[in-house]
């Protein structure tokens, strides 16, 4: 039933986001072509935009998927943590001194900094 | 039944949004100097809404089109999805998930796709820098926002908002955890890409990923963004601030007055700040912010054992 | 656990949208389109897994996959020539092969999910999954968990030493460093005599 | 929705996924496939814990290894793939099995 | 025609005007920030109303014709002390100053009541490049990266270009004359890789900047060394206010250009500065140091603050006699970065504000004529001439907001030795803040 509510809620937003768009967009003129040249204040492009981009923040992605994964094990931890007491406590302790490493490693090596 | 649990989330959520976002629009403007300048305050913004709704909708050269057209549409279902997990009382709640915290998780996690895809399908340069420039933000502040409610879940020993708030009962998190709240609002201010943290459509990139964007698709995004800003804050009230929890009034009024609080220092902070910069931000993030929410939680940990 | 006729249709629904989002990933021009496909199709099965009960994994999965999909999406932005599929592009080798796999591969899994039989155990009524989840993780199978924590710092390191560029494993591509910036300058990449010292970091 | 139903999504995921894995030249792609084909698994991971384990809590406890897996997998592959990339300028898996020699 | 009620209400929001700048106008920008129901927006697809104010040269138009298609229907363009595209039949001209906020307003609101039709779209409809039913699909691409998709090439390097250990594809574009981060006419070549920029070469210079009156009067006669000052500290505060649009605080913005209505010899800027500290401008949103640096022939070429702020103390007012009567030294910044600039700003106006009490008090004039220190340099036998081609040397590898924030700090048109005429003369000077 919840998973019913939030999809009627997403869908119908999601709806009437779509007609908010479309409804007033019916009668309008189609943009011309020089209309839909990207805006560069009055400069013209040679390409489209879309090319192979020198992401530099990746290595910081990367690592942000192992983090994820680790916090993804820290929910059910987090639920049972007054439950268990000082066995929890002691891993939480592991588990953020892991992440505290994993942190430090990566700051020493400038993962942060974009290259 | 269908009436209360279906119906019933469904306006309140777009109550809110449409409230919401006029208020957002209000209160940014009343916080601006020189607010009075532009004609009344309270019609100004339903009269630039009226002008974006006459205005043709461009497009550009060869945007990826279903993109293109859903994403404003998108990130606003992502807020209404993320009011509807509110919970305005004991029993008013539009969705009550076990796993409402997480799932609030994951809507931080999806709108960073949906303003990636804003800026990515209008193939245009400035729209593009935009978007890469925003994934780094948003994926350096999940992280923290995992963190700060991971510790407001510790002491309710559940996912489910409305424990959360049980929980508050005695003390408010925003006291018993005295880190949460602002490493929280900084999260708020990078999930709406609001004030020192609009890396998404900034300035300097004459507009970011809307820079493309006119009339009705470019309404529907300031209006997903403001409601995500009134999301976030009815997010943090009751993570926080005790959500329905206080004498005299009823609950969801006093839900409104406590996210209203979190929406107008929100605002507050978006004026008072300049943009960062991009890189800087993220070293912010993972540096300082992250470390501070680490002591956070140990800090919820050991309050959530000596309290129980 | 019994579903009801709703969760029945719920799941239908869901089952093809993950599908034919999944099947969509392969032929779709757009790298990056192709990315968010599969997000779409981690949702459908992630829902698939709240109408299972499985409350807690359904909605990790929408949180750990959209950012891995979005990270998918950036690095397809890395690599692609034509990340965006202006030019349809169809980069695949041994097509045939595949798909008879593929077909092949499918038969024989659905044939043993139809033909065996499964002890039927359904969930107690009173289960609460997130709750077991946690007792679990700090019960019987700390190990699991404690490993999971070792591994995921090991890939961490990993991920750093190979992908930052400075690393401390020497200076690998010490010529990277800064970036080139003059079109057709020096080349920043790794220089061909370094080669086998380099991916010896590596490997 | 039934245990059966349930396990010929999950293979019918598997198989696109075996395609798309054997099929793509590009390294990327190719990882899709194989989070698709991890993505059946996971799938029918559930389906077993809610079927036919009784609620045993290492139902769910595979399943999140997997996506640990999973998340281990893309982030040393992708990093793979910089690395290799930095050698080689290549990112076509034939490329890469010249490499080897 | 009925009007309906949205257009009504829609008539009631402030006119979104995307300004073109052209050559001698002044501080319009600023003047027009302080008006009432006009918002000055960063990209066409955001207004509704096209202003084009001053001079337009032939080699610009082409590019204001672009900008012109760009704005969404319906919109219409004024123009201002500019001669008007011949394809435009009904042309809003707006000559005085005056009564350009009222009819820019005045000019939104009859485009929503349909009293004015929107503008005729003035290039041809048509792609870059053909490509309909071209090439391999009829989508105009040929093969993975030829051809032109949908009417363009597809961004690629010809060259292998390996960087950074990955192949690196750059895009290049050319940016401007009419955007708003940049010096008003300057179009440059800009290559990307990423977000850092990769090259930066100039193909329009920019038009040449004008000072307020009272410095060119100071080449002929002496002035009150009060008024000089105040001009000088208002010149940097309006330079401020768009580099703090730039860096994205708008609200300090309006703050600082607020200040330059009633600028006095009292004036304080202390609670300013004390915000963009605060704030964390320098720690958080400039450049980090280092970001930007010119050399010492490059400031001594481009004069102003800029040499200071490098830790050269040349400043023409230092041979003033009066001056140094009012115990007057050039105050100096060390670094020479892009941060070093923003605070050498804030520097001068301080002591420009500092020198115009004093001066008040002792009711001095200047005592040189032909060596004046204007606000964007000195002005003797020789004057700051353009050097817009310096951006080409600085910009190159800063990633594209540092750029920008870089390029906001600059001073790098010329100086145009003529004060400007009616009417923009009456938009400098004390005038300007009476909104």
């Amino acid at each position: 039933m919840a998973l019913l509510t939030l999809t009627t809620v997403l869908m119908a937003t999601l709806g009437l986001g779509w007609l908010l768009q479309w409804l007033p967009a019916r009668g309008q003129p189609k943009p011309t072509y020089p209309q839909r040249a990207p805006f560069l204040g009055g400069g013209s492009p040679d390409t489209h935009a879309w090319n192979r981009y020198h992401i530099r923040y990746y290595p910081m992605t990367l690592l942000l998927i192992a983090f994820e994964m680790e916090m993804m094990f820290m929910y059910p931890w987090a639920v049972v943590f007054v439950e268990k007491g000082a066995m929890a406590v002691m891993e939480m302790g592991m588990f953020l001194a892991i992440l505290s490493v994993g942190i430090v490693y990566a700051w020493r090596e400038g993962v942060f900094r974009w290259q | 039944m269908i009436l209360d649990q279906l119906i019933l989330p469904w306006l309140l959520a777009w109550l809110m949004v449409g409230l919401g976002a006029y208020l957002v629009a209000v209160l940014d403007r009343l916080l601006a100097t020189g607010s009075a300048r532009d004609g009344s305050v309270w019609l100004a913004p339903l009269a630039s809404a009226a002008w974006l709704m006459t205005q043709q909708a461009t497009t550009t050269e060869a945007p990826d089109a279903p993109a293109w057209r859903l994403a404003p549409a998108l990130y606003l279902a992502l807020a209404a999805t993320g009011l509807a997990l509110v919970p305005w009382s004991p029993t008013l709640v539009g969705v009550d998930l076990a796993t409402s915290l997480v799932l609030w998780g994951s809507l931080e996690a999806l709108a960073t796709v949906v303003i990636f895809l804003h800026g990515w399908s209008a193939n245009a340069h400035l729209a593009l820098i935009g978007a890469y420039r925003y994934v780094a933000l948003g994926l350096s502040y999940l992280l923290i926002s995992m963190f700060v409610l991971i510790g407001v879940a510790l002491p309710a020993e559940s996912l489910r908002l409305t424990e959360v708030v049980a929980a508050q009962t005695s003390l408010w998190h925003v006291v018993s955890q005295p880190l949460g709240l602002p490493l929280f609002l900084m999260v708020g201010l990078g999930l709406t890409f609001w004030g020192p943290l609009d890396l998404a459509d900034s300035t300097d990139l004459s507009g970011g990923t809307a820079v493309e964007r006119s009339g009705p698709p470019r309404l529907v995004w300031a209006l997903a963004r403001a409601a995500m800003l009134v999301a976030f804050s009815a997010i943090a009230a009751t993570a926080f601030l005790g959500g329905w929890l206080g004498p005299w009034l009823p609950g969801p009024a006093w839900l409104l007055i406590k996210s209203l609080a979190v929406l107008v220092a929100l605002l507050w902070l978006g004026r008072r700040l300049p943009r960062f910069a991009p890189e800087r931000c993220v070293t912010l993030m993972w540096v300082v912010l992250l470390p501070l929410s680490f002591i956070d939680l140990i800090w919820a940990g050991a309050v959530a054992l000596w309290m129980a | 656990m019994t579903p009801s006729l709703g969760t029945h249709i719920a799941f239908g629904v869901l089952a093809a949208f993950a599908v034919l989002t999944g099947w969509r990933v392969f032929c779709t021009d757009s790298m990056v389109r192709a990315s968010f496909f599969l997000l779409l199709s981690f949702i459908a099965v992630g829902a698939i897994m709240i109408l299972l009960t499985a409350e807690y994994l359904g909605v990790a999965m929408f949180c750990m996959m959209a950012v891995e999909m979005m990270v998918m999406a950036l690095f397809m932005v890395m690599f692609m020539m034509n990340p965006a599929g202006l030019n349809p592009m169809k980069m695949v080798h041994q097509e045939r092969v595949a798909i008879v796999v593929g077909v092949i591969a499918f038969v024989v899994l659905s044939a043993v999910a139809v033909l065996s039989e499964f002890p039927d155990a359904p969930l107690p009524a009173e289960h609460v999954p997130t709750i077991s989840l946690g007792r679990e993780l700090l019960g019987d199978s700390m190990l699991v968990f404690e490993t999971a924590g070792v591994v995921l710092l090991t890939t961490m390191v990993g991920v750093v030493v190979l992908s930052s560029r400075r690393g401390r494993y020497g200076c690998a591509d010490d010529g990277s460093m800064p970036p080139g910036l003059e079109p057709g300058g020096e080349p920043a990449g790794q220089p061909s005599e370094e080669e086998g010292e380099h991916t010896h970091h590596h490997h | 929705m039934t245990l059966t139903t349930l396990l010929i999504l999950a293979a019918a995921l598997i198989g696109i996924g075996l395609y798309g894995a054997l099929s793509q030249q590009s390294f990327v792609m190719l990882m899709m496939g194989l989070e698709l084909m991890l993505n059946g698994v996971m799938l029918a991971a559930v389906a077993f814990w809610a079927f036919s384990g009784t609620g045993a809590p290492e139902g769910q406890l595979l399943t999140i290894v997997v996506m640990a897996v999973m998340a281990i997998e893309m982030a040393l592959g992708f990093a793979l793939v910089v690395a290799v990339f930095r050698a080689k300028q290549a990112d076509m898996t034939e490329a890469l099995s010249e490499l080897k020699q | 025609m009925a009007v309906s009620w949205q257009r009504r209400l829609a008539a009631h929001a402030p006119a979104a005007v995307f300004l073109a700048e052209g050559a001698r106008i002044g501080p319009l920008r600023e003047t027009l920030a302080l008006s009432p129901g006009i918002r000055l927006v960063d990209t066409p697809r955001h207004a509704s109303v096209l202003l084009v104010a001053g001079d337009i040269p032939t080699g610009w138009r082409d590019d204001l014709r672009r900008v012109h298609d760009q704005l969404p229907a319906p919109f219409a363009s004024v123009w201002c002390c500019c001669e008007p595209f011949e394809a435009l039949h009904d042309p809003i001209r707006i000559d005085t100053l005056e009564a350009l906020p009222q009819g820019v307003a005045e000019t939104h609101r009859e485009l929503m009541l349909g009293k004015r039709d929107s503008a005729p779209r003035l290039q041809p409809d048509e792609p870059p490049n053909p490509w309909e039913g071209l090439g391999d699909d009829g989508h105009g691409g040929e093969g993975m990266m030829g051809g032109t998709p949908y009417g363009r090439p597809m961004a690629m390097n010809m060259q292998d270009d390996l960087r950074d250990g990955l192949t690196l594809d750059t895009l290049t574009f050319r940016l401007g004359p009419f955007h708003s981060g940049l010096p008003p006419g300057l179009q440059a070549e800009i290559s990307l890789q990423g977000d850092l920029v990769q090259a930066w070469t100039v193909t329009r210079k920019p038009f040449a900047s004008v000072v307020e009156p009272i410095f060119h009067a100071a080449r002929q006669a002496p002035v009150p060394i009060a008024e000089l000052e105040l001009s000088r500290a208002r010149h940097h505060l309006r330079r401020l206010y768009r580099g703090l649009l730039v860096a994205g605080w708008p609200r300090l913005a309006e703050r600082t250009l607020s200040l330059t209505g009633q600028l006095s010899p009292n004036s304080d800027i202390t609670a300013l500065r004390r915000s963009l500290e605060r704030g964390g401008l320098w720690r958080l949103a400039l450049p980090e140091p280092g970001r930007g640096v010119l050399d010492e022939a490059q400031v001594r070429e481009l004069g102003g603050p800029a040499v200071r702020a490098a830790g050269i103390d040349e400043d023409l007012r230092s041979h003033d006699a009066h001056y140094r009567r009012l115990g007057f030294a050039p105050t100096c910044r060390d670094a020479g970065d892009t941060a070093a600039r923003w605070r050498q700003w804030l520097d001068e106006i301080e002591q420009s504000l500092w020198l115009a009490g004093q001066a008040a008090r002792h009711d001095l004039k200047t005592a040189e004529t032909d060596a004046v220190e204007t606000p964007r340099g000195p002005w003797t036998d020789a004057f700051p001439h353009d050097m817009s081609d310096l951006l080409g040397q600085v910009l190159p590898g800063l990633e594209w907001g540092e750029a920008m924030l870089t390029l906001a700090s600059l001073d790098v048109s010329a100086l145009d030795l003529h004060p400007l005429e009616e009417p923009w003369q009456r938009s400098t000077g004390d005038r300007e803040g009476r909104a």
